[in-house]
């Protein structure tokens, strides 16, 4: 139980809630800021595995440019506002 | 020259948006010429003997390794001329037609690939690529195509999730992707629990696309939304290649008798299901959908038949399907209504009237139509089975057959009503489902003739130990490798002994 | 790395698949369902780099005094690169297909949604819905009947 | 009823992958071609990032794969999306402290995904990566100055050319008598800038198709969003 | 030169012309030529005759060879064909067109029945079995949805019966080839027999509801009545003579040659009490009284003609389900007497619709005086459907008959004169209601009917009589399907039948009957004719003198005592089971639709993952 095993749980239990905020956060782009996060902590987990490419790929794919495009599509959706899934609900 | 097969289409998609005026229409169906040309000729090859080519030349296991057979060249064949026939040739908007030619020659780029790919994770990948363009194509012109297409899109992620599972345990019991190189491990790492669960993920992830029951609810919803030509691409093509390829790691890897099983339930499931409900269907697109499912699910009870037998039989059953389901569809363009509005269309166009008929009858398996035989090799190779699971499936088919021949000549009636509010059918679809029919027609007659090479692609399908030798010559590894002759891995845990090979030796 | 913590590894990857499939068959929201199935295949992909890994491997680059003697296995860090870029395409048209859902129904919600794509399309292949959700028991149309009454020759 | 349900078999899922795969040699994997490839990269391909190896030599098509599943995504969004509404007036340009911000980092960005994607051989990065930079960097000049958008021409181009020029790098050594994407020229002068012969063509391709697919990826979203 | 072959040959040679110019009505002599090409090239050929083709395929070898048995149904089915085409060439096809309605297809599928059926009477092993079946079954779909919407959904109606049969059929084919190995007719007769009792009941069910179906047998007979009778009139005609036959020599084939009555025998339900050939026999009993009685409840001449079809091929079975000499003879001679003069009936009932555009039995009347011939037509035709002399119906009915005192069922007995009693009733309903009594105003000024109509049916009731004093001409080809079959040969002669229980001789009898007749148009005619011909109305009744308008012509609510008294046993059991069965299926259909339609499909997909992997690992 050395510090390496430490920072591996305490990132696995950051990770879980992270994946569970994304399910139940009402704010959408919470949600979606959320699960880049969750993409975030699993390339430190790739490092921490020795495959640097594939955490590159995933901090550049899945937390960058998915967040991006999440937020992209969350502004286009209309998610920004708070009021808009206020009425969501209602329909 | 195999890998052409698969790379011709990708270059033609790649160029399309760059082309001029005409040649940006002709580059598409120039590259799938091409494509049909090499397949036949890899065909006349390959009956004699299959072609092995190590992708960027690399013995295998290394790299990835192209297998072609019989099976693989009469599918590429099928799939560029299919394609052809379906091929998107007017369209609505320049950049919108550009973009659903391009879209259509992945389909068939991807189709070709996973005719011919043999190492199970290129297969995923070629997997995905034709679900992402028919994810494409299938969000056609309308609000209800987005929804069934978006819900589509999710059961497929989900498939592929579950594939990906399914490869990775694999990957991790035998630490290789090869086809063949899992062949050969398998018997001592694979016929376990474990290695049940890893077919099981892969089954129900790559049943998505083959329409198997219990992963097939999509296919009514897009199917009614989608183009009747994407809907015949999807039902007539990709199905076929998804299920060769699950028959391939089936006879290949997961040679056990719970595997057959899996397959005999699901398809009987499936039959049952897709027959039932389309005789309640009102519309003939959806009746079409579901028919679809009823017939693949024949096609996967007959693959369940171990040995050449069920092998041939599931070819017929999937070969006849190819041809006659994409004719339907195609008439089902101006057809696709309900019933009610079908009245008096023989009037309007009765060639096209008489094709649909005729398309009907072989489905039903009306003798001299190749649709019989199909039917009566799945039938006489059901009843050569121990009688139980197999004989009930036997009842199941004919049962649904009785069924599917209600509901199909419901539309019949429809057509052949009187009553003249209706428009003709465009010419091109009765052209082309006319094509078809001459096929459908000359393979039921010359069908003496096509019964020994059936039996060839079969009996090559079937055999799994040549198709090891013919990839794996004695571990062709160079002396300077650590490599571990292939065994069984040292698995610590108790849990697993190294199962007894029970089960079907093919 | 120890063992427990590839325990705690692998708990992760697994946790995220289960968590990604709770929230895809659960979420009534579209961009909800889209997040829930990147999470999903993040898991995925952690537990497939999570069976590349040895004990004490070290990243498979080849340098001055590194000896492929103890590298892990590149063959998985390989696929996930794949499934990676893969994924982003999937989620790409996933969004671009709920933006379109959105704009021509006006929600976001599942079940709303595939009541009226039903409904449309239904409609538009002129047939009567028949399913008890549009129809209650009783009212719903039957089959045509195979043969209609028998009326004498005219 | 349904959560429930849910709740119970989702769990019930994961807790089988777990029992499976803990029941399995973590740690340990049998790498029955790992390390074949680990032993025969250096001397095959001549690549010092074995992966970069893999990625391109030894599961070429799947890379050829993944483009095209790219690129059949940005053409499947292209075809759900619809074009471009140019008639539309492009939504108000972003705050001076991002346009100064951007064009500062435009060149930064895009040099370091050149530099990426070069060292993709030697390095940790590639293709992949250096080509999202490049459309993040793209992506930053859209977001700052909506009203110029990248022509989908323009990405177009690249798009194709670079497929292409992956297609035809691989078509090369069939050129040379050998098999589709055998990697040429592979001296041994492992580490090197200029080794592992075709390797860093066929990365650039990578570099630029991806980057421009994803540009246009998003493009298309912003452009909605601009309105 | 007489060979299978050219016979074929000719046949197709007849459909694709019938398909290129049947369309113009000169079209009916061309066709008639080749029909009595055909009659000629197969009367004349030597048999047994193989067909040059055949090919092999999957193991097997399909091939074609013609026997005697199938000589017999080959030149009834040609015969029918030459007196529909005959029929179709004059007014009636006319008028068809006229309608709206294709003569093109109305030949083309007249032709491609007669192809279908010499395929499957022809056919030497069980896969040209299942050709000839399946073609003969949608030919015979096409012929009956001809001529109009309700002949369409009537069609339709038989549908699900004609796919179950033949899935019914070809489960027993797979079944048998799997069991005896072979697919050979003569290699299966030698092994079937062979087989333990679960599989020969097995291949009798199968085969045999498959053939039932086709034949209208208890209880798959609710298609055929409407089938027939609704389709256009030529083809009612060949229909009602001969297509639901091939469901006979279905039957005999499987009863007689491949399984052999004395293996069926040896499935007892009770044992030495009921066995399986009993089964068969009280199954055509039944077909021969309740479709009888049905008969006599319709109002409309085509229902009660096909009803008719179907309570007559219980007659025939019956006699074959016998098994000896006489009762098989009776039973394969009442197949070409039934179609003689059932072709005769409906083409007389069709005239009368020709000329007064309906076939409503309460609606006619007296048109005796208007059509004679027509009349004349239909008398001798239900003389010959009630089996009496000097038509040749009472010829086969006597050796039926014969067989059953001779093998002692008098039950079965008891049951065949039930049936033919009700023969008569409905049969005079029928001659009542339209020739006799009152004529209708409307109808004062109708004609007969043309010659291309009443020549068909008068040559057909003219053969019924021929063969009805002369039955020798026809027991020549039974005697030659007999042989076929592998039974013993009945004796017999020109006259009729000599055995050693007892003699029939029908130049004798004729000679009697009209010897009778004589003597009395003597005492009538000789001793002064009082009789004058008045009109119909210079009359009276009850003091008051008669009109037109009034009824005195009780045709409506005919039989009311005795449908009185039987009335309330109709129960229409039958139908309920039908549709049943169809609502039963509808229901299940409807569930599977629900599950595509509002299932979560990521749920199910968890669902099945969980347990499957539950299943492997817990296993």
């Amino acid at each position: 139980m050395d510090w390496l095993d430490l920072i591996v749980v305490v990132l696995v239990a950051l990770i879980l809630t992270g994946a569970m905020a994304t399910l139940l956060l009402e704010n959408m782009l919470g949600a979606a800021v959320a699960s880049a996060l969750v993409s975030l902590g699993v390339s430190v987990f790739f490092v921490l595995l020795r495959a640097p490419d594939v955490a590159l790929t995933e901090a550049a794919v899945g937390a960058g440019l998915g967040g991006l495009l999440l937020a992209l599509a969350a502004k286009r959706l209309g998610l920004w506002r708070i009021e808009v899934q206020q009425e969501e609900k209602q329909s | 020259m195999i890998v052409l097969v698969l790379v011709l289409p990708l270059l033609a998609a790649f160029l399309l948006p760059l082309m001029p005026g005409m040649l940006r229409r002709l580059i598409g169906p120039a590259a799938l010429l091409a494509v049909a040309g090499i397949g036949i000729d890899l065909a006349t090859i390959t009956f004699q003997q299959p072609v092995v080519l190590a992708v960027g030349g690399f013995l295998p296991p290394l790299g990835i390794v192209f297998q072609a057979d019989a099976v693989s060249a009469v599918m590429v064949v099928a799939v560029a001329l299919l394609t052809l026939l379906l091929w998107p040739w007017q369209g609505d908007d320049a950049s919108v037609l550009d973009r659903k030619q391009a879209l259509t020659l992945i389909l068939a780029a991807a189709c070709s690939g996973l005719a011919v790919s043999g190492d199970i994770f290129n297969v995923y990948v070629f997997y995905e690529l034709a679900a992402v363009a028919s994810y494409g194509l299938a969000s056609g012109n309308n609000a209800a195509a987005k929804v069934a297409a978006f819900r589509y899109v999710i059961l497929g992620g989900i498939g592929s999730l579950l594939a990906q599972v399914g490869i990775t345990l694999l990957y991790f019991r035998t630490g290789t992707l090869n086809l063949a190189h899992l062949a050969e491990l398998a018997p001592h790492t694979l016929y376990d629990p474990l290695g049940m669960s890893a077919f099981l993920l892969i089954l129900l992830g790559f049943g998505v696309k083959a329409e198997l029951f219990l992963v097939n609810t999509w296919a009514p919803e897009v199917y009614a939304t989608a183009e009747t030509r994407v809907s015949g691409l999807l039902a007539g093509l990709v199905s076929k290649l998804v299920l060769i390829i699950l028959v391939r790691v089936l006879t290949l890897i997961f040679a056990m008798t719970e595997a057959h099983l899996a397959f005999l339930v699901l398809g009987m499931l499936g039959t049952l299901t897709g027959e039932l409900a389309a005789y309640r269907a009102r519309d003939v697109r959806r009746m079409l959908a579901w028919s679809s499912i009823g017939q693949l699910g024949m096609a996967f009870v007959a693959f369940s038949i171990p040995g050449p037998a069920g092998m041939a039989a599931g070819l017929a059953v999937a070969l006849h399907h190819l041809i006659a389901k994409p004719a339907l569809f195609l008439l089902a363009e101006r057809w696709g209504g309900s019933l009610a509005s079908l009245t008096g269309a023989a009037r309007k166009s009765p060639i096209a009237a008489g094709l649909f008929v005729l398309f009907v009858l072989s489905l039903l398996g009306v003798p001299p139509l190749p649709g019989f035989w199909a039917k009566y090799l799945l039938l006489t190779g059901l009843a050569a089975q121990p009688a139980g699971l197999w004989w009930l499936a036997g009842a199941v088919v004919l049962l649904t057959t009785a069924i599917e021949a209600v509901y199909l000549f419901r539309v019949i009636g429809a057509l052949y009503t009187r009553d003249d509010s209706q428009e003709s059918q465009p010419a091109v679809n009765v052209a082309s489902s006319g094509i078809l029919a001459v096929v459908l027609v000359g393979a039921g007659l010359a069908s003496p003739i096509l019964a020994a090479p059936l039996d060839r692609m079969a009996a090559q399908l079937a055999d799994a130990p040549s198709y090891v030798a013919r990839i794996l010559p004695a571990l062709p590894m160079p002396p300077d490798s650590t490599m571990p002759p292939p065994g069984p891995v040292p698995s610590p845990d108790p849990m697993q002994p190294p199962g007894p090979t029970q089960g079907v030796t093919p | 790395m120890s063992d427990f913590s590839l325990i705690a590894l692998l708990g992760c990857a697994i946790g995220l698949i289960g968590i990604g499939f709770a929230g895809l068959v659960l979420g009534r929201n579209l961009f909800r369902i889209v997040l829930a199935l990147s999470i999903a295949e993040a898991g995925a992909n952690l537990l497939l780099i999570l069976v590349g890994f040895r004990y004490g491997g070290i990243a498979p680059i080849l340098e001055p005094g590194r000896t492929v003697a103890n590298m892990v296995d590149p063959v998985p860090q390989a696929m996930v690169l794949t499934a990676i870029v893969i994924g982003v395409g999937v989620q790409a048209l996933a969004l671009a297909l709920a933006i379109r859902a959105r704009n021509a129904y006006g929600t976001l919600d599942m079940r709303l949604l595939r009541e009226r794509m039903e409904s449309d399309i239904d409609r538009a292949a002129g047939t009567t819905p028949d399913t008890s959700r549009q129809a209650p028991a009783g009212t719903r149309p039957l089959p045509p009947p195979l043969l209609a009454k028998r009326e004498p020759l005219s | 009823m349904k959560r429930y349900g849910t709740l119970i078999f989702a769990s019930g899922l994961a807790f089988l992958l777990f029992v499976m795969f803990a029941a399995l040699p973590l740690g340990a994997p049998p790498m029955t071609v790992g390390h074949a490839i680990l032993d025969q990269a250096a001397s095959q391909v001549g690549a010092a990032n074995i992966v970069t190896s893999v990625v391109l030599a030894y599961r070429g098509i799947d890379t050829l794969g993944e483009l095209s599943i790219l690129f059949a995504a940005a053409s499947a969004v292209g075809l759900i999306m619809g074009h471009a509404r140019h008639d539309k007036p492009a939504g108000a340009p972003g705050g001076f402290i991002l346009r100064a911000g951007v064009d500062l980092l435009y060149p930064l960005i895009l040099m370091v995904g050149f530099y990426i994607i070069l060292h993709g051989h030697l390095t940790p990065g590639g293709g992949f990566q250096g080509g999202v930079a490049l459309a993040a960097a793209i992506i930053l000049a859209v977001l700052a100055r909506p009203g110029d958008l990248p022509s989908h021409a323009a990405l177009s181009w690249v798009e194709g050319l670079a497929g292409a020029g992956f297609i035809a790098t691989g078509l090369a050594a069939l050129a040379y008598g050998h098999a589709f994407l055998t990697p040429l020229l592979t001296g041994e002068r492992l580490g090197a800038l200029v080794s592992a012969g075709t390797l860093p063509v066929l990365y650039i391709a990578v570099g630029l198709k991806v980057g421009a697919e994803l540009a246009s990826l998003l493009s298309r979203f912003t452009e909605e969003a601009a309105q | 030169m007489m060979t299978l072959d050219n016979l074929l040959a000719l046949s197709g040679a007849t459909t694709l012309a019938a398909l290129l110019l049947g369309q113009s009505r000169v079209f009916a002599w061309l066709g008639g030529l080749m029909y009595i090409g055909q009659i000629i090239l197969l009367a004349a050929m030597n048999l047994p005759d193989v067909a040059s083709f055949g090919f092999d395929i999957f193991g097997q070898t399909v091939g074609w060879q013609m026997d005697g048995f199938g000589r017999f149904f080959a030149l009834i089915t040609l015969g029918a064909a030459l007196a529909a085409i005959a029929y179709t060439g004059g007014e009636w096809g006319d008028r068809y067109v006229q309608n709206g309605n294709s003569r093109r297809t109305l030949q083309f599928a007249l032709a491609l029945n007669v192809l279908a059926m010499l395929l499957l009477l022809a056919s030497k092993d069980l896969i040209a079995f299942f050709i000839g079946w399946e073609l003969t079954s949608w030919a015979g779909f096409m012929l009956m949805a001809q001529g109009g919407d309700r002949a369409l959904r009537a069609a339709l109606r038989y549908v699900p019966y004609a796919m179950g049969g033949a899935m019914a059929v070809l489960a027993g084919i797979v079944l048998a080839h799997t069991w005896a190995g072979s697919l050979d007719i003569g290699v299966l007769a030698g092994r079937l027999p062979g087989l333990a009792n679960w599989q020969i009941a097995t291949l009798l069910v199968l085969f045999g509801s498959g053939f039932a179906v086709k034949m209208g047998l208890l209880p798959f007979h609710l298609w055929q009545a409407p089938a027939y009778a609704e389709a256009a009139g030529a083809g009612t005609g060949f229909l009602a003579a001969i297509s639901s036959r091939m469901g006979l020599f279905g039957l005999g084939l499987l009863l007689i040659k491949l399984l052999t009555l004395s293996r069926v025998a040896d499935l007892s339900f009770i044992p030495g009490v009921f066995d399986a050939q009993d089964l068969v026999a009280w199954l055509a009993a039944f077909t021969i009284v309740l479709p009888t009685f049905t008969a006599l409840k319709q109002n409309d001449a085509r229902y009660l003609l096909a009803w008719h079809g179907i309570g007559q091929s219980g007659y025939m079975l019956l006699g074959l389900a016998m098994g000896d000499p006489i009762g098989t003879a009776g039973g394969l001679l009442h197949v070409f007497n039934h179609a003689t003069y059932q072709a005769a009936l409906v083409f007389s009932v069709f005239a009368v619709i020709h000329r007064t555009g309906t076939a409503d039995l309460n609606s006619l009347g007296g048109l005796v005086t208007r059509m004679p011939l027509s009349f004349l037509a239909m008398l001798m035709g239900i003389i010959g459907l009630a089996g009496l002399p000097p038509m040749n119906g009472f010829v086969s009915k006597w050796l039926v008959y014969r067989s059953l005192m001779i093998d002692g069922h008098p039950f079965l007995f008891l049951m065949a004169v039930l049936g033919t009693l009700g023969t008569i009733l409905s049969v005079y309903k029928l001659i009542h209601n339209t020739f006799l009594g009152q004529l209708r105003a409307e109808h004062e000024n109708v004609k007969e009917a043309p010659w291309s109509m009443t020549i068909p049916m008068l040559a057909l009731v003219g053969l019924g009589f021929l063969t009805g004093v002369a039955p020798g001409l026809a027991l020549h080809y039974v005697a030659e399907a007999q042989a076929a079959l592998g039974l013993p040969v009945m004796p017999y002669t020109m006259g009729g039948v000599q055995s050693p229980r007892g003699d029939l001789d029908m130049i004798w009898v004729v000679g009697v009957l009209f010897a009778g007749f004589g003597v009395g148009a003597i005492l009538f005619y000789g001793f002064g004719n009082k009789s004058k011909r008045i009109h119909q109305l210079d009359n009276y009744a009850g003091g008051h003198f008669l009109s037109a308008d009034v009824r005195y012509h009780y045709s409506d609510n005919f039989y009311a005592g005795l449908m009185h008294r039987i009335g309330p046993l109709y129960r229409s059991s039958f139908t309920w089971l039908e549709s049943s069965i169809a609502s039963s299926v509808d229901l299940a259909a409807s569930l599977m639709q629900g599950w595509y339609r509002q299932v979560t499909p990521a749920l199910v997909l968890l669902i099945a993952a969980a347990l499957g992997l539950g299943w492997t690992i817990w296993r």
